[in-house]
């Protein structure tokens, strides 16, 4: 069995001495009789590290899904970047990995300062001047986001638009059952969004917009036209931006966003089964005493040095408690650690090679399928690294097929979208090759022939 | 050449190790500032991909003009970056955390394995069932572990923290009520509870009804009874409390609050005091969140990530999350796996499947130990945090004076009164001692609180050597003048900072530098 | 309970992180000393085999009575006892290590990922080719890389390190002469040799006879001129060499040894300041060895591995080491290798075919720079060194002033006449200025030397620091009075250890501590 | 290409007009024109991290003998042990992996303390008072001991069991070259040395016996005998010992070993198709200014605190030069720390379990084997991890068709044994299950059928 207590029998016999009591059952004297559970737990004996592995290794090997066994097409919203191994190591070390949230500054200033560098690089993709500590993923940000949103506008009801990722909506309304937010979704039009241009005498005019940067379907939206609608509504903007994005096209906070979140999961953390990932978030300083999870500032110790501390702290629940504006304490810091070395790795002109390298060849790879006879566009504004395409058949049926030629073929769109089971997202990162692209569009082709 | 600029804090900027701490004190310059205009680290596959203009790429108007600013450094700088700053940061693996509530328990290297291999850490969320059975049959291997060990009947393992957990609980509550026809406003929780409990209640649109603790540290049944209703949703406790005490009457509570047509959440962050030796279903609760992260060793990884699956009891299993993986039978009665969202769902709580490596971690972890090491887990926290009781009694003020369980809260009253050495001063001289701080100040109902839970993990010489530092800063307490300990922390990468400035002047990035 | 131990330091033994650097600065307790009777950490895998009793498995007499006694400590206590020792510890990862001829430049991650791939770290030497054929092939492919970068014609790759290189060089050149039925007895090395080189000699049956440096610090052609004769198997040179200048007359030397019937062997520890740019085979030697470690960025270890192939030109091809990997063609054209050993082969030089992990660090790290990457390694390794030598002439003695190759050794002769400050105390105190100390005392032939070795993956930001605190040190000299500066470090996880104590006393183990 | 050196073209071009070049050219102004190289080297292009890394998985993959995809039962001097992802994790660190021979004690206390917690386990372990900082591998070991035995004794004369190792065999005779020592093989009889029981009269008298414990066969010699030999002869005795059998067998030192050397690998260090490795030497404090390599000692530092420095570096070649026992500068000390942390992990318990299992699975393979009808012992000696069994094949043919059915099934003894041609060499380490031993007897059967 494993081996992480370090006690002999003899010294839990002598501690137990100490204490007056004669067995260990003795430590649980104060729990009732009756509750206490009368046999051991149903579990398997303890096991030594090879077993373990073993074991676990057993579940890794029945995943075909692996990226060594399937090339991988698959996005939304999970991506197949590189993470080099800089990124693996630097973030792997122990320091950073069995720490926990810096609540003594003088004993952290490793976590501390680390995070003080990824909110500036969040803030500066974000183009608004803060951003917090991390939140759990893409979907808990933009549930904080609705939040905020809505504390701040006052106004309970908030239009999402349905290139948001279909996750993330869900999860919008499922938390909106307990705050209550009227959650609206706005339509897409040709795979962008079509805002209601009558929005004059509402019942419930909006409190927040909330729009993808560039969308489910990997449509670039026109976030001038959505600061509209905000701008005529009051309402407060909420860009969902795929961070990657920022490499080539303008900051959602140059369009003149709010509130900016995203999934961090682009830089340096695995796809991992789609967690532990990473939730971005920025916003407006006049939103900051409303940022949900933690937040690090500078400051200087007694002896004047430059130090770092989380700050703010009124906001948090350990404080607040009833009246915290959220209740996130743990969150995803190693991701967050993670992401500023990553960042720093990319560096400016790696973020733009990226984002021009995903847009290369998903153009290549676009181009190639859509002029397959059985491949037609599913919408057709301009897209980044990330497209729909209707297939003859269901696209789940597709991907099934696409397996066995070793590919994973993308996410199907499925009922959130109008006639979503025959649309096939897919996603082009910079990690794949011409060679790639090319036997994929043939065994696509040959895929959906029958 | 051009001198190249001096950076904020003296010295040139690059690689100069002035902030090994091995060699010094000095601080890590920012990454910005060992940013040199051109430098780069990066590199990327060779695709062979035809290319076309940047114009015909992006349309224009979208496409930006300046390229983010991000640090521009060689992978040597940054390398040297990072690891110099993880020499500025204190962690389970280089000594004893006794910070209470959080369990930081040593991390098994083994789960770092696991949570590596490519046939986990590889597979795409999106992928369809049929091609990640083996992530199908763990979570469901979880889920089950999960509940004999919680004594409930279905989890969901979506929630990524406990936090999450804890708002996934109060939605099943609201779902279970509504879906009864039952409308009501309330949830109790006794105020020795963690900030998170009534954070939670408030977005889950309850209104936090707050009952006292008695004089043992316990829930006050009296109390509690005035305060029970029809309106009542429901309580949330944890058991052992934040006090480390075990609520004795948790029975009483439990059939008081059912009576009432209430239901009973448990905030399984002190679950590790408990393993196979009472579960949470058999006190009569319904809901239950765990914190992965602290009682299955998975590391906190300097505030996250964690994990916080929900276990619930039978007639709340059709409202749970979904989709939730489970096993069905197939054609040849090998298992197969499946998505499958409950009838009643109340949607869901984490954009994907929850966080699923830290869930691999916990697996292993569970695996490792078995039934019966899970339990000698508890049995050998509760008995360190027990010693630590018994050693300090005397020495530091013990508020509630009776067995505690996984964690024991002090008392810095007596010296603070004495000789105006707070908690914090205690935490702060500390951790030159080379140890980390306990948590001050919390449970909030204890003045001058220090929570120390050891965890199983710390051998009785490190709670020894731990024991000897307490007494040792009590005596410097009682012996040296008034302000003399408020001077520490004075070898530590830096001193004692200015938290009220951080709050001031806010600089939440580096161009926000004044 | 018994009070455990107190430890030799004071304090409980334990956990207790009372060498965290960032918390102090106590000693680290030995492994042994945190050892408890009965703890453990191993597991092994449940093999399910049946046993027999053990005095059926070892014959009497054999068996030892008591176990071998190690440290007994906890997984947990083990990690913190490592992970406090790395904080204890100085690393190219953590700033500049300017250690002249030591070219401890950056060591880029993928290599390490490399070393850890399991298709080959998980190859047992013994296999044979036919399932090895990667390992083969990865061989040649290095061998044929070393030969273009060198100018020679085949190479072993067998040796572990430059000595090993060294000794294989020497056992090849007397190979050769008796191949050739002459017997010599004589190798030439310059006095500036590394200390390896006249060992090695002696190693391979040779007198050592040391040539002088003339005024320019290179091979006095007039002294050479006089020891040359036809009892002189070869001569071993570095070039640059170890004052970081080139042998100009390097022809000259080359045609006067061949003359005599000799070889010339290079040594290769300083073949980063030519890479791409002068090949030793075109310098006219016949032998080169290579310090992998060195010019080919896999990290040193704190002293190891390293690995030292060794490269002929044609004419000593038949006598290297055995087996050596080799290419040949198959049936159906696709290569195919084999293990062959050459004709009249030395024999063997390491247990296996050398350390193959090192080998495949090599090879990624030259697969990642490619032909010009190299050549902009040596000429930026070059351009650091001048930048170096310019910028501290005048604040130090330049004993040769002329440009020099990819380090220089300055020397601190001046100011030690002046003020008593010697090269170890410029050393101990640029360690407290947060960067390793340069080579000191070597080459030998120059007083008070400082060797500097910047490396090319130090940025100009580095250097600049760099000069400042060697700047400030000189200044320092001389505005303070005698013994100021011997008083460094102050900082550092130890100050000054005394060496002269360690050699009189020896305690080579904890065993034998007094 | 690589992007390892910073330098922007700025930079370069300042630093050059700072040093009054106009080029970099002009930095190699003294390599005489005639010797450069006029072309460029004949190397392909650099490449990215990416393709550095499919580069290399492409060896990797042409690998069938990966210890992933066969089963090893292998071993020969290098073994396939548990290695817990704690090892790795520790001797991993950076601080360990890219710092270099601790020049500087003051910043290296962390190598030094490993390396004398090093030297302290293998002193324990060989049963004498000190031990070295490590040496290159197994081999490296053996001729440094001859070395030191042959200056300690003042003979040249060396008996060498046929029992070592053949390759370390090989080294002694290639350095004998250089050293002109004389290397005489004794030969084996069913499996142990027989040495010469009359040895009153010899020309050449031995100034060095090495003997294996267990031998290369695995058996198990008498030392006992071996050290009345050199009583004797007055020769010292090297013993090269498999560090693993400590667990049960009694230490070399106490059967009056001079010196000890063996192969560290087994302590928690990768196969690596053969390196590095780690030489294992110990040796009485009598013959400690000949001892090869670095060695570090305890001492203490200006303030009295205890210190550890690397000690007697008046062996070393950098002092001694010409005169120095040994040329080893550069040595394996990564693997040094590495087997500290490994024998940290396994402890005093552990090591007994180690050797245990690997006993107990090795009668268990052992057994089976020999009641195959067309297997035979090869040596009747008793064994501990290995043995070698006599087939009705040549063993280099079964190791081929072994293969195909998943195993490495062991190392064919070859020319250097007699009749070894149909010699194999079997280890069974802790790791093999009693499901591969059996699938192994399976396979093996039917290998060697036809
Ligand atoms: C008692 C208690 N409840 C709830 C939580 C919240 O858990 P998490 O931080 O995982 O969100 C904590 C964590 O600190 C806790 O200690
Ligand atoms: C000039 C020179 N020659 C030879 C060597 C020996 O190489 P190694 O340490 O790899 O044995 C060195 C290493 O320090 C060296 O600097």
């Amino acid at each position: 069995m494993g081996t992480y207590i370090p006690h002999t029998d003899d010294e839990v016999e002598s501690m137990l001495a100490f204490l007056g009591l004669s067995s260990v059952a003795d430590l649980f004297a104060v729990v009732p009789e009756a509750l206490k559970l009368q046999r051991r737990l149903e579990l398997a004996d303890g096991v030594g590290e090879p077993d373990v592995l073993a074991r676990m290794e057993g579940f890794a090997d029945q995943n075909r899904a692996r990226s060594d066994r399937l090339v991988c097409f698959a996005g939304g919203g999970a991506y197949d970047h590189e993470i080099p191994s800089v990124t693996r190591a630097l973030a792997g070390r122990s320091e950073f990995v069995t720490s926990y949230t810096p609540y003594q500054p003088e004993v952290a200033q490793g976590v501390l300062q680390a995070v003080f560098e990824y909110q500036t690089m969040v803030a500066r993709l974000a183009g608004l001047p803060v951003a917090n500590a991390s939140l759990y993923d893409g979907g808990s940000a933009a549930v904080e986001a609705v939040n905020l949103g809505v504390a701040a506008s006052g106004r309970e009801t908030v239009w999402v638009s349905a290139g948001i990722h279909p996750h993330w909506r869900q999860m919008l309304v499922t938390c909106a059952a307990g705050t209550g937010h009227r959650i609206e979704t706005i339509p897409l039009v040709d795979g962008v969004t079509r805002w209601p241009d009558d929005d004059a005498h509402l019942d419930h005019p909006p409190g927040v917009l909330m729009v993808g940067y560039p969308n489910y379907l990997g449509c670039i939206e026109d976030l001038a036209e959505a600061r509209a609608v905000c701008d005529r509504t009051g309402a407060l903007l909420v860009v969902g931006a795929d961070p990657v994005a920022a490499g080539l096209l303008k900051s959602p906070g140059a369009w003149g966003a709010d509130v900016v979140v995203g999934e961090g999961q682009v830089f340096g953390t695995t796809l991992g089964f789609g967690g532990p990932y990473l939730g971005l978030f920025a916003c407006d300083l006049g939103q900051v005493r409303r940022l949900p999870g933690r937040l690090v500032g500078e400051t200087s110790d007694v002896d004047g040095r430059r130090s770092y501390v989380t700050t703010l702290r009124a906001r948090e629940q350990d404080i607040r408690r009833e009246k915290a504006t959220s209740n996130v304490c743990t969150n995803q810091t190693l991701m967050a650690v993670t992401a500023a070395v990553q960042l720093g790795w990319l560096g400016t002109s790696g973020l733009v090679e990226l984002a021009r390298r995903c847009a290369q060849a998903t153009r290549y790879a676009r181009d190639a399928l859509l002029a397959l006879d059985r491949v037609a566009a599913f919408a057709h504004a301009p897209v980044l690294r990330e497209f729909a395409v209707r297939l003859p058949i269901p696209a789940a049926v597709a991907v099934e097929r696409m397996a066995d030629a070793g590919f994973l073929a993308g996410i199907p769109l499925g009922e959130d979208f109008d006639d979503g089971e025959h649309g096939l997202l897919i996603s082009v990162t910079e990690r794949r090759t011409r060679e790639e692209i090319d036997a994929y569009v043939t065994a696509l082709d040959k895929a959906v022939a029958s | 050449m051009t001198e190249p600029a001096v950076s904020a804090d003296g010295g040139a900027p690059g690689g100069k190790a002035n902030s090994a701490p091995l060699l010094g004190r000095a601080a890590e310059p920012t990454l910005f500032e060992l940013s040199h205009p051109g430098r780069r680290a990066w590199s990327f596959r060779t695709s062979g991909i035809p290319e076309v203009p940047i114009d015909q790429l992006v349309p224009e108007g979208h496409r930006r003009e300046e390229p983010v600013p991000l640090a521009e450094v060689s992978e040597r700088d940054l390398v040297a970056h990072f690891t110099r700053l993880s020499h500025r940061q204190f962690s389970v693996d280089l000594g004893a955390y006794p910070l209470g509530s959080c369990t930081m328990k040593y991390n098994p290297k083994v789960c770092d394995t696991v949570a590596g291999l490519p046939g986990l850490a590889g597979v795409h969320p999106g992928a369809p069932a049929s091609l990640t059975q083996g992530w199908l049959a763990l979570l469901v291997e979880l889920e089950e572990t999960l509940c004999e060990i919680t004594g409930m009947a279905a989890a969901t393992l979506q929630p990524a923290a406990g936090a999450a957990g804890e708002l996934t609980g109060l939605l099943l509550m609201r779902a279970w009520h509504e879906a009864r026809g039952s409308v009501r406003h309330k949830v109790i929780i006794p105020d020795s509870a963690h900030g998170t409990n009534p954070a939670s209640v408030t977005l889950g649109g309850y209104e936090v009804i707050t009952v006292p603790s008695d004089d043992r540290g316990c829930v006050d049944m009296e109390a509690l009874a005035t305060v029970l209703d029809e309106d009542v949703a429901g309580i949330m406790l944890t058991n052992p409390n934040t006090l480390g005490l075990f609520e004795e009457d948790i029975a009483a509570i439990a059939t008081a609050v059912h009576e009432v047509g209430g239901l009973l959440y448990y905030d399984g962050a002190n679950l590790n005091a408990i393993l196979g030796v009472v579960r949470p279903g058999d006190m009569g609760f319904d809901i239950v969140h765990m914190n992965l992260h602290k009682t299955f060793a998975t590391p906190h990884g300097g505030g996250g990530p964690g994990a916080g699956p929900v276990a619930v009891s039978e007639r709340l299993v059709p409202f749970l999350p979904g989709p939730r993986a489970v096993r069905v039978e197939s054609a040849d009665q090998s298992p197969v796996y499946e998505w499958m969202t409950p009838p009643q769902s109340i949607g869901r709580m984490h954009t994907w499947h929850g966080n699923a490596l830290v869930l691999a971690r916990a697996l292993a972890y569970i695996v490792a130990n078995g039934g019966d090491g899970l339990r000698q887990i508890a049995e050998t926290a509760v008995l360190n945090a027990n010693w630590i009781r018994q050693r300090l009694t005397g020495t530091y003020d013990v508020p509630f004076d009776r067995p505690c369980m996984h964690e024991v809260v002090l008392s810095v009253r007596t010296i603070k009164q004495a000789h105006g050495v707070r908690a914090l001063d205690v935490a702060k001289r500390l951790l030159e001692e080379g140890f980390h701080a306990p948590t001050v100040y919390f449970p909030l109902i204890v003045d001058e609180a220090l929570m120390i839970e050891p965890t199983e993990t710390e051998s009785p010489q490190t709670l020894e050597a731990l024991a000897q530092s307490l007494e040792r800063i009590a005596h410097e307490a009682n012996s040296h003048e008034e302000g003399w300990m408020a001077e520490f922390p004075h070898e530590t990468p830096v001193r004692r900072v200015d938290e009220a400035r951080a709050a001031r002047t806010l600089v939440p990035t580096f161009d926000a530098r004044g």
